[in-house]
């Protein structure tokens, strides 16, 4: 029975987490071994749910069943997203911890960092798999708070400033939730998501419910660093050791940010033309902006970052034309093309996005320096690590045989098809910008003559490194299989009909 | 309907004071005033005229309970504030240790 | 150097301190009783070890090996209620959080099951938490002198 | 009671401007205490013991650590003030000022949308129970715990108190990890 192993994926991180300072003191490469044996079994649980009995999965914790046909407790709900969503964020999440296992000698307090970083996994699973409002945001907070001290994990000058900045945005966006959560409570009277789902449906109470999706784009929206609110990204990433910046930009402004808003404004909120048209009106201009701030960086890892902003704006694009083409009730192939797409170029986003962000980390540990000015020759000296990124940076930006080429190709044919062609040409154009942005990545980093002071031969990255780069540079090749209809039909599918057709999120937690 | 607006313009003070000052301890002060008011809100949806303390006490028979639930989410999120509060004041304590000032736009152009 | 405070917030430290404890302590017991609980009353205990810190102060060493106790505790106090949590999956209704033990008469004090059991550790793992905290700041501000 | 709530509001909200314009930190933190004891007594007016007491509590380790901080570091807010003296005359800071009414402005339509929002909602005192039904009727049966908030946050929703408790401990071993003393090797 796979009902029965939903709660693994809280319980072992959590438990990981509260062991590792516990025994670290007496056995100090505790933490190393640990976390990344926890995240490897997390994801191969999450892999074997994609093969699960029944659509939707529910487990009542503490037993409480319906009282008079209102859920009272608390529910597990994991369905095609859910376990979507799991799998990529414990598959990155055990190539982040393995990657850190080597890259940690330059920090002391290892024993926190991987606490923090277990907790952050437990935070983002328990996001992803519960079914209440409430819940979602203490999980949300315990995801957030741990990576606000991951950031600030180098005690630097400029890191504990960008961690400030970042701990009062989020502060102040998690409150935005709050209230937003205590109008939908004062309005409906229960906290259950199905139950808040079914109550939306029988009043139109429209006035207070643009009033609620607005604060709730609000404050997620600066989870997921869209443009008016991505002020805290490119420090925080910037300054973050570099498996964390791979697991803040590959993962967690997806699980906390996009997740959030695709699970509440589609099996929650009712349709409707204005939030929706504003939703892929916020992924575009991100999607634009993003790209142009990314053209003139010159530290690799603020230049990635400002990308993370731009690659996110596919995704909410591909979604908000899926909802607005939802809420007008148009063409349902169109609107599942869409979501789709944005779903596959977030899975997508979170491969090449980390590997982007890995390679950088290799660099900086090997040269340790991330300004492009100062690298130059790498290639000689770090053959892997180049041609790692050069996969990822032809993945990103779009190249034929590399997973980003499909997913953008399929938002774009999406927008076509819904009649976005604004939409479609600026696609287009960003795609082209990031491409040369990249290029200029390699001009500058691999490729030319080595212009670096200390001219010191060194190797190639450690094998703990090595490894993880490797295999999501081949996921970056494998990932392109997706397309093929079989392949897509048990990963891909079930999560775009949890979205399509709304209400089968809510009719079997109610038993309707 | 004015307890709710009251509570709501703390809210806006809070905001008020996280985006207009300057002071790293009073923009974390304006946080946790927003705090206050989110659990001002919650407990002022939940009450209910006449009702009496979620207790159940042997003798009485009233069964005219205030809402629990809301009590239940304020008692965590007086906890997440404190947590909150705690991890900002020692990022606060550590940026000024590092920047000799509180002042934010100095600590902005002191990063280069 | 005498550390601490004067003499008379020490003497009335050494009065108070067993009786904000021993509050502490009935808020966390009675918790499913009467108002109060696990969070109040692990709070209250953190307030009398803070006050005891507070009042007769102590060198470094010996404030760093208490932080370690204390941040032990709260890792081992979270890891038994989560331990609790995954206890309701093995016995009774085999599910988590599942309140298994006998819920007697609503008034007494063994009474509502795993409700006083998950009080006493969240109290114990809210007062070592706080504890910690205020001992961090305490132990930065040493080593900066 | 309605009346008495909506002063000691006033006054929580005259509590914390002092606290966002005071000159001395001190002050500001005293004055935020104050404001959360009038939070406490809010709770009390609203049947809510148990939150009372946790706020009280909360309150006093809040201001311990915050006052801790403030004696580590400096107590003037030396940042800009609204009104510069120049040579004895007193001149208008435009600069902030224009911050200040952008601020108000933006407030205001904030209240004014919230307002617009919430008009239909259940007016105070009355409140359509649903979820919580199921607390107050099966409450003391079926959890055995008579005080009811004990009994949904340890039963009901234990997973939810699970999480918050987890949440203090990552606050924890955040702050272990910004304050210790070097960060990298």
């Amino acid at each position: 029975m796979m009902k029965a192993w939903i709660p693994i994926f809280v319980i072992l991180p959590l438990a990981g987490a509260f062991l590792i300072p516990i025994i670290s003191r007496y056995f100090s490469r505790f933490g190393r071994i640990l976390a990344p044996l926890i995240m490897l079994i997390l994801t191969g649980l999450g892999i074997m749910f994609f093969f699960r009995e029944e659509p939707v999965l529910i487990y009542h914790i503490g037993g409480w069943k319906l009282y008079k046909g209102i859920p009272v407790g608390i529910q597990f709900v994991v369905d095609g997203l859910g376990v979507l969503m799991l799998a990529v964020i414990n598959l990155v999440g055990f190539l982040a911890a393995f990657y850190s296992i080597s890259y940690l000698s330059k920090y002391t307090g290892e024993k926190y960092f991987f606490a923090l970083f277990c907790l952050m996994v437990a935070g983002m699973n328990g996001v992803v798999i519960t079914g209440d409002l409430f819940n979602l945001f203490v999980f949300l907070e315990i995801a957030v708070i741990a990576s606000y001290a991951l950031v600030a994990f180098g005690i630097e000058k400029e890191e504990l400033e960008a961690s400030f900045k970042y701990q009062v945005l989020g502060g102040v966006a998690s409150l935005f939730v709050l209230l937003g959560i205590a109008i939908i409570y004062w309005q409906t009277g229960t906290l259950n998501i199905a139950d808040v789902a079914m109550l939306l449906r029988e009043s139109d109470s429209s006035q207070v419910l643009v009033f609620v999706q607005i604060l709730l784009i609000a404050g997620f929206g600066l989870k997921a660093a869209m443009i008016p609110f991505h002020a805290w990204l490119p420090d925080a990433h910037s300054s973050a050791p570099s498996p964390i910046s791979a697991m803040l930009s590959g993962v967690l402004i997806k699980a906390v940010g996009v997740y959030a808003i695709m699970r509440l404004f589609f099996n929650m909120f009712t349709m409707n033309y204005e939030i929706s048209m504003l939703i892929t009106v916020i992924g575009t201009v991100s999607m634009v902006g993003g790209v142009l701030l990314a053209v003139g960086q010159w530290d690799l890892k603020r230049l990635l970052a400002y990308h993370s902003i731009s690659q996110m704006g596919y995704v909410v694009l591909g979604i908000g034309m899926g909802m607005v083409i939802l809420s007008v009730d148009g063409n349902r192939a169109v609107a599942a093309l869409a979501i789709f797409g944005g779903l596959y170029h977030m899975v997508n986003h979170a491969v090449f996005k980390g590997l982007l962000f890995l390679n950088a980390g290799a660099i900086e540990y090997k040269t340790g320096t991330r300004m492009l000015r100062e690298l130059g020759g790498l290639s000689e000296n770090m053959p892997l690590t180049a041609s790692t990124s050069l996969s990822a940076s032809m993945a990103i930006s779009g190249i034929p045989p590399f997973n980003g080429f499909f997913s953008k190709l399929i938002i774009i044919m999406a927008a076509v098809q819904g009649r976005f062609y604004l939409m479609a040409l600026l696609a287009v154009i960003v795609s082209i910008i990031t491409l040369a942005s990249f290029m200029k990545v390699h001009r500058y980093a691999f490729s030319g003559v080595p212009r670096f002071k200390n001219k010191k031969l060194f190797g190639e990255a450690p094998f703990t490194m090595a490894l993880p780069m490797v295999v999501l540079a081949l996921l970056c090749l494998g990932l392109s299989l997706l397309v093929i209809p079989s392949v897509r039909n048990i990963f891909l599918t079930p999560a775009v009909d949890a979205l399509i057709n709304t209400l089968n999120y809510a009719k079997p937690i109610l038993e309707l | 309907m004015i307890l709710y607006i009251l509570c709501f313009i703390l809210f806006l003070v809070g905001l008020y004071g996280v985006i207009t000052r300057r002071n790293v301890i009073k923009i974390v002060l304006g946080i946790c005033i927003m705090e206050y008011s989110m659990n001002l809100l919650l407990v002022l949806i939940g009450y209910v005229e006449g009702g009496i303390a979620p207790i159940v006490v042997k003798g009485v028979e009233d069964t005219n309970f205030v809402d629990p639930l809301p009590q239940a989410m304020v008692l965590t999120v007086i906890v997440i504030g404190l947590a909150t509060t705690a991890m900002l004041l020692a990022i606060a304590i550590r940026v000024y240790k590092k920047h000799g000032t509180f002042d934010i736009r100095e600590i902005k152009n002191l990063k280069g | 150097m005498e550390r601490g405070m004067t003499s008379i917030v020490k003497t009335t430290t050494r009065l108070i301190c067993g009786v904000v404890f021993i509050f502490g302590l009935y808020l966390i017991v009675h918790g499913h009783l009467s108002p109060g609980g696990g969070f109040a009353g692990g709070t209250v205990m953190a307030g009398a070890f803070i006050l005891l810190v507070l009042a007769f102060g102590d060198d470094i060493r010996h404030l760093r090996i208490i932080e370690e106790g204390s941040s032990t505790l709260e890792n081992l106090a979270i890891l038994l209620f989560l331990l609790l949590g995954v206890s309701g999956m093995a016995i009774g209704a085999g599910v988590f959080f599942g309140n298994y033990l006998e819920t007697g008469q609503a008034g007494d004090l063994l009474s509502a099951g795993i409700i006083p059991v998950g009080n006493i550790l969240i109290g114990i793992e809210v007062a070592a938490a706080l504890f910690t905290v205020f001992l961090a700041f305490v132990i930065f501000k040493e080593e900066e002198q | 009671m309605e009346v008495l709530l909506a002063i000691i509001i006033i006054l929580m909200i005259a509590g914390s401007i002092y606290t966002l314009h005071a000159r001395d930190l001190l002050s500001a933190v005293i004055s935020y205490g104050i404001t959360g004891f009038g939070l406490v007594i809010c709770f009390l007016l609203l049947r809510a013991p148990d939150l009372a007491i946790a706020q009280i509590v909360v309150e006093i380790i809040t201001l311990i650590i915050m006052i801790a901080v403030i004696r580590i570091s400096v107590r003037e807010d030396l940042t800009e003030r609204s009104t510069i003296r120049v040579a004895g005359v007193r001149y208008i800071n435009m600069r902030s000022v224009s911050f200040f009414v952008a601020g108000i402005v933006f407030m205001a339509a904030l209240l004014f949308f919230f307002i617009q929002a919430t008009a239909l909602l259940d007016p105070f005192g009355v409140h359509s129970i649903r979820m919580a039904a199921a607390y107050m009727e099966q409450g003391a049966g079926l959890t055995g715990s008579a005080n009811l908030v004990a009994g949904v946050l340890f039963d009901f929703r234990a997973y939810d108190t699970l999480g918050e408790a987890t949440i203090l401990i990552t606050a924890v071993i955040g702050i272990l990890t910004v304050l210790r003393l070097k960060g990298r090797k």
